[in-house]
């Protein structure tokens, strides 16, 4: 096992640094020292209690010491399934901040902002492109919001068709942010079973459509990494009924140059750009969720949208049909602009090459692995191979227990107990970004883990051990909260 | 595939690992990996999309696009209204760029997240003390998605009820987002409050409209006009009738010196947390923070952070009461959300951590300061101020033909601020500006100056 | 002991990673497609053996794993004693990188590079008053060349004079370039002793003073963090004999606003910007080593010099008495940025409050450790303080172990072995960024640290137990040198 | 120190922790630490210099000054001459920023220091690679500093030696640089070689130069006209003599195509390292690259990294042979040498990764074919090109009036490249330009047009 062992401090809270009186601030010089302006004293607080007081010094130690504590997909192999893990190119961190960009305010006049609406133009076509949609609007803050809008247009689309309609069908399998977002929309949410091979069947899918159904959610590839064969049949069969169909794009990766959803019969899907189009997952955020739309979609997207207008572009809320506004402004700018980076460095070519190698490297992972660990289905995979605990469940062993030994081996954790479907689930998705090495390396440390289970099993009910705190106990921190540090 | 793709430099896999990992898997080539994906998608499915190009040309690219963009300091601007210029250390940016917390993702597995983890569990804690509640999640979108997710949790809270009512003077993208995140949750309804002469709620209005029905009455603080409302006052009517307060902040600078909203009575306050150190970026991404009272926990939305021990009794951290998001309640869930701004929020924390007690409060005092400048210096000059009652850094001025004399300003580099009635047709002839501590003295004579020439003197 | 492990993982040479044909790279497109200029084969090498062949991903996780393995000031106290390792300011970094001094050629003409000269002639103008110093170059790129530089121009001044003399006196204590440079200037360097309580006494250098002395080099406070109590009367000495004195300016951050070198009799003086004015340390550089000089030593200083011209400054190499260059272009320009957004951050009073600070956080380190470890001298301390192994010599326990041990307490040792007048010396610089929490920290390690040598000497002798690496065979890596990875 | 200095932010003590440590150390306030200390001194050293300034206010002022200073795109540029404008990803800088690296010092604790070690190891092995030389150190200053340093080198090796033969063609600023060093040490004296009609080393001079006095011969490779020179040759010629080839390289780029000084006979091979991913930087930091044979390293100056093993027997890297150093050696070191240039030789690693095998080589190929293109156009115009050796990314044209013309462009925003007239009064009106990778066609075509509208034709 390949491990080195590092010193770390300790780090406490920031409130527990410092000292009353210490400073590590600076403000513009006052060049209003004679006037003096000022709220009445009743309008104002006593105090920011706990606040901390510490030097500029102290606050760059502190969060450097707290970076070093992360795991991250610049430290290691982080083959985290469904999330897309990609190498974060360090070119697109220096666009987003060109000046330019950054500092620009989000009502700046249309005429001065023209850089910006160029690129969003831009990226709304790119991204139209990939996925054989029509229309694009990048307002959705993330993928959940981008559902939100979707079904937020499926639902504007029945309205206007004289019935908002009272059901959406959803596989088990699919992500929980699918019936989430529906729920959000006033629908209830129908389960579609999955078909034996982990796929739906769209004679299945058939039997639960009727006039209620106002859509299908449907992820392709789905949440075990299948591709759903039968989508073009499925999305007939919704169409059939006039309900239609939500895909959800967070699988993209998988797709570029391979098969386009607008061609699978979507009428709306959402894209993760923190996925897809490599911009950093920021330790859970921000993204960028924008949605693709067929054409009868296209005048419920969200306002304003960019027209052209005397050969300038141009904001307009001239959406009479529109559902109004998702997010303030216009979306994640500054994600988009990693995103359109990225998408220029590829091209074409290269995002089609990225789709082959992501699914080539899925595919070799299942391969090596699929004699020890059990797969969840033996369907050809796509981007991501999904295994669940059947090779070992006997043994006592959970697949937590293999996520935290994998943490002593130096890498990251698959997904784990998702898709909800596959018993004790360890999703790997490891990206077109990591190299053969790499990937011949995890595998290797899954051999090793599997041996473990095998002679030493304690090893992994004891892991993680080389990490800067060992096993957290997670039900005391369900049980008595402690949410914020201590007022006194 | 033979010919050499730019994109090769993100792309490890060479010619030869791709045979190897081809004969492992037991095909002869890439095509065979989608053999099962119905050939009619497939054949449609080539990318029409330029070459990719090199580093050099995405820099240049993108630049000469950025550079179509007029920003500061060469283009003087008093646009505020929902997006604000404040300086941010060096620092704030510096740190974000760590590559372990940037390219990190939500920390499902706490024992190689710890930094994440401490970092949340922080701001956490800065963000309750500043909206003055007990506790705060660890963020969402914006502060306009933050208000429409604070209506649903107030509506769980009050399940019974059925109208919301908001502010006319809360940011009306703030309102739109609000209406379309309540379009189709069943028996709701959502009721405008006018505001008073002076600018705050009309108090008399709001009495009237308050009754058992109502869920929650949500107002902005400051609100749209920069105008501190009464929120005192205003919660305190509202409890009577068991109505909740929600407040919502566009400009968080201002709760380093306001009363907490929290101390005033609200019960959820919500806030955009851009200008705490994170730039523009022409309105993304910025962050929303969120927090309520202890007892409405189970009904927040997003993620949570908590304190534990590990094996050894040593304090560490963990998401928790997971038992509330998507991925375990699904569609039972208090909100859909899931990747949220993580990365903004660490950026807050940390320029929270640098300005710290006195600097965040020394910095709204500015803010003050700065922005009553201006405002007096307009009054002294005769323009009219139409509302009277106190504000944070921004206020109405009205002047006659205001839309005509801004464009005439923004030809001379100069925005002076919004033009009010593209979003209050009865605000004619009102302009909203903003003033921070980053407007030096000559820039808000400057503007004083052009809009007495243009306007005020006749 | 506060201490957390965490897992790093092992990261090999980057020539052990890659593959053959794999990239990392890009170029501008090549707008000259149809033209082949290409030079004659047998001007051209075959390969670049065993160069790497990665992708950017690949570098970016290797150098970023290998910074981990580092202690560093940002990350701990680095309390690294003559090295003056204070915090360093982030904006520094940013103005450094503005594209009109990052992307400017040293050739640009002057007129379209007035911005960096105006900074040159300021900073020179800084660091003068700060010195006492009549003229500064800002050429030497580190101290040692700023000394050569010194020792340069007083060997020019003397050659003027008639005779270049033979001769330097160096006390003891002095860092090792001290000799070295006076060394490389030709001169022979003659030991001045230092007094018994480790500061020169102006007798016995009166004593040592001839006609074939050129120069004293003096530190000062000396490398003991103590001032030279004697130094205007030792200055005069050397000039009755008609001999210069070259001032070590490396511990100038004990005397800001306290005493100025050009007072006490220095003709010359290097300036270490890395040190008092917080440029960081790169890991070994680069640095700046600019000299101030007394009017008599300023026709030789290096050129190009600025001079004013029609209103604008230029450069000039009409200084027929130079020593001529010591350096390409001017200097280690980017560095001297950084130091001059220090000196406009501090002002005047906070250079002052800045060696105050210094000075009172070495006493009090010296003050609350000098029961438990033996004080190298009883004189009052300046900016550092000095150990020797007096208390601990009987006890089998070296200084080396000491310093190993620290680092398992979260700590970067201080400076050790010199400087070589002390038995075993532990020199302690806490610089005036470190709060009074992180010193008691450190303290508290010390004193546990002292109390181990009588408790558990084995676990000084087997530290560091939490580093990457354990002590490290040094006698095996002279002995069989290994420079280079392997060429197959 | 009762009113609020501004530096505050990067000074921690509070009052209150200035009064205990006060207290701890028996003294009653600050200025009683420095009793000792002269009492005229101390009256005599307070500091006129202006009040510290905010963060902000550093920022405008070093951006107002920055800003005064033209560089490209909007100016365009034909200089080299010693630093090379050239492409350097993103991800070089961005890992020079970490601050692991930045801030830690020479590695004297290695087992905290492993990373820059580690680093400083892979830097050795490429610039050896590079320069086709056993053994690397771990950096000089510059390429100037470091071809003085390869002189004294030479002349520890060669004791009893004393003629330095330097081309008059090496860089004038490296010749200028290694007098300076020179200056002093006794019994050397330098005698310049000319260059031959093609620009090249004039061959019939060194062979009457050489004798056995001779301690090496100085070549740049490529020369300051970017001719390559005939290393091969000249150093068999040296080696007749048992005289060292030295050779210094002001553009590291070449030597990614080149034939590697060491391959061709050169014992000692310095070159500047700042095109190989470092900014300009008006000519600093940069880095000097150093290499020789292995039977010369105990006279190499410098630092040096070196593999060894822990105590489990793990790799690891340490600082060895310091014994030729001036903190053991003192008088007696190799060199005078102490901080280096450690960031920088990591950048240079870092490039070099990234670049690898194959970029290297082709950024080299653009280079040739950028320039040789711009040649060939001025040729195609009628300039005269006086030296017809093979050139790698410079070289020189002849043009009448060459200074004034310069002057008329450079008013135009464009810098036509070095007037050589300054350094070498035997060229006049020559103008040394520069073509790299990063001048677009249309830059080298209004080049030319400008030069012929300017000159060529009359
Ligand atoms: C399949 C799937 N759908 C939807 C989402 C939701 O996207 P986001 O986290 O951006 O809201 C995710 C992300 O985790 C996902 O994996
Ligand atoms: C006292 C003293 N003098 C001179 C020097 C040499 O400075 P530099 O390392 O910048 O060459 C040092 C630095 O280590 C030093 O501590």
């Amino acid at each position: 096992m390949k491990m080195r062992k590092r010193a770390v401090l300790d780090e406490p809270l920031i409130a527990e640094r410092g000292s009353p009186g210490r400073i590590g601030y600076s403000l513009p010089a006052d060049d209003l020292a004679e006037y003096a302006g000022d709220l009445a004293p009743e309008l104002c607080r006593e105090t920011l209690e706990r606040f901390p007081e510490v030097s500029e010094a102290e606050v760059v130690r502190h969060f450097t010491r707290l970076s070093q504590w992360n795991f991250s997909a610049a430290t290691t192999l982080y083959p985290l399934g469904s999330c897309t893990m990609k190498y974060n190119p360090v070119v697109n961190e220096t666009v987003a901040r060109l000046p330019g960009f950054a500092q620009l305010h989000p009502l700046t006049p249309d005429e001065q902002a023209q850089g910006a609406l160029a690129l969003l133009v831009e990226l709304e076509r790119c991204l139209a492109e990939i996925s054989g949609m029509d229309a694009v609007s990048l307002q959705p803050a993330a993928g959940a919001q981008g559902e939100l809008t979707g079904m937020k247009l499926i639902r504007a689309y029945h309205q206007a068709h004289g019935h908002p309609r009272t059901k959406v069908l959803i596989p088990g399998s699919a992500h929980g942010t699918n019936p989430a977002s529906a729920a959000l929309c006033g629908y209830a949410v129908e389960e579609v079973p999955t078909g034996s091979a982990g796929i739906l069947n769209a004679e299945t899918v058939k039997q639960c459509v009727d006039g209620e159904v106002a859509a299908l959610m449907v992820t392709n590839p789905n949440t075990l990494g299948l591709f759903e064969r039968e989508i073009v049949q499925i999305t007939e069969a919704l169409h059939a009924h006039g309900a239609l169909v939500y895909m959800d794009g967070a699988n993209l990766n998988a797709l570029m140059g391979v098969a386009k959803p607008g061609h699978m019969g979507a009428d709306v899907i959402q894209f993760n750009l923190h996925k897809t189009f490599s911009t950093p997952h920021g330790g859970g955020g921000p993204g960028a969720g924008p949605v693709g739309v067929k054409k009868i979609l296209e005048p419920y997207l969200p306002m304003p949208r960019i027209i052209q207008r005397d050969g300038l572009y141009a904001w307009s809320e001239a959406f009479p049909q529109s559902i109004g506004k998702i997010r303030s402004f216009y979306g994640n700018f500054g994600i988009l602009v990693r995103a359109y980076a990225y998408i220029l460095a590829m091209g074409g070519d290269g995002l089609a090459q990225a789709t082959r190698m992501a699914v080539l490297s899925a595919n070799y992972l299942r391969k090596q692995l699929e004699g020890t660990y059990e797969i969840a289905s033996h369907e050809p995979c796509m981007h991501e191979c999904v295994f669940s605990d059947g090779s070992f469940k006997h043994t006592g062993i959970k697949t937590l227990d293999i996520a935290k030994r994998l943490l002593d081996y130096g890498f990251y954790a698959p997904t784990i107990y998702f898709p909800l479907v596959v018993s004790g689930a360890l999703m790997i998705e490891p990206t077109e970004t990591e190299s053969k090495e790499t990937l011949d390396e995890f595998i290797e440390a899954l051999l090793a883990i599997a041996y473990e289970i095998r002679t030493s099993p304690e090893a992994l009910k004891n892991a993680p051990l080389t990490t800067p705190v060992s096993r957290l106990d997670e039900t005391r921190a369900a049980r008595h909260p402690v949410l914020r540090w201590g007022t006194v | 595939m033979t010919e050499r793709l730019m994109a090769m430099r993100y792309l490890p896999h060479t010619e030869h690992d791709i045979a190897a990992m081809l004969a492992t898997i037991g095909v002869d080539s890439l095509d065979a990996l989608f053999a099962h994906v119905p050939e009619e998608l497939r054949r449609r499915a080539s990318l029409e999309l330029p070459a990719g190009k090199g580093e050099p040309e995405v820099q240049t690219s993108l630049a000469s696009l950025a550079a179509m963009n007029r920003v500061a300091p060469e283009y003087v601007s008093f646009l505020g209204a929902g997006a604000y210029p404040h300086f941010s250390p060096a620092a704030v940016d510096a740190l974000l760029q760590r590559s372990e917390f940037a390219t990190a993702y939500t920390p499902y597995q706490p024992e190689v997240s710890q930094g994440t983890l401490q970092a949340i569990f922080e701001f956490q804690s800065l963000v309750a003390t500043l909206l003055g509640l007990d506790v705060a999640n660890a963020s969402m979108y914006d502060g306009a998605s933050a208000t429409a997710e604070a209506v649903l949790m107030a509506r769980r809270i009050a399940a019974r009820r059925s109208t919301v009512l908001v502010a006319r003077s809360v940011h009306p993208q703030y309102r739109q987002v609000v209406r379309t995140y309540l379009e189709g949750v069943p028996d709701v309804q959502i009721v405008e409050v006018p505001w008073a002469s002076d600018g705050r709620l009309d108090a008399a209005a709001l009495s009237s409209l308050l009754n058992d029905h109502v869920i929650c009455v949500v107002v902005g603080y400051p609100n749209v006009f920069g105008v501190i409302e009464d929120v005192g006052s205003l919660s305190a009517l509202a409890r009577q009738h068991g109505v909740l307060t929600v407040t919502t902040t566009t400009e968080a600078v201002a709760l380093g010196l306001l009363k907490a909203p929290g101390e005033l009575g609200a019960d959820i306050a919500v806030a955009e947390g851009q200008s705490l150190g994170l730039p523009m970026s022409y309105g993304g991404p910025g962050v929303g923070l969120f927090a309520c009272r202890e007892r409405f926990l189970r009904n927040m939305p997003g993620r949570l952070v908590g304190e534990t021990i590990d094996h050894e009794g040593r304090r560490g951290f963990v998401l928790t009461l997971a038992t509330r998001e998507q991925h375990i309640r699904r569609e039972k869930a208090t909100s859909n959300i899931c990747t949220n701004q993580g990365l903004c929020a660490l950026g807050v924390t940390i320029f929270l951590s640098l300005m710290g007690k006195q600097g965040l409060r020394e910095l709204a005092q500015r803010n003050v300061k700065k922005s009553h400048f201006a405002h007096d210096l307009l009054v002294q000059h005769g323009a009219v101020v139409p509302l009277a009652a106190p504000f944070f850094n921004e206020f109405v001025v009205s002047l006659p033909d205001a839309r005509s004399r801004w464009q005439r300003l923004n030809t001379q580099g100069l925005v002076a601020g919004v033009v009010l009635e593209d979003w209050y047709p009865e605000l004619k002839d009102c302009l909203l500006l903003c003033v921070t501590e980053l407007h030096a003295r000559a820039e808000i004579e400057r503007l004083v100056e052009e809009l007495k020439a243009n306007a005020l003197g006749g």
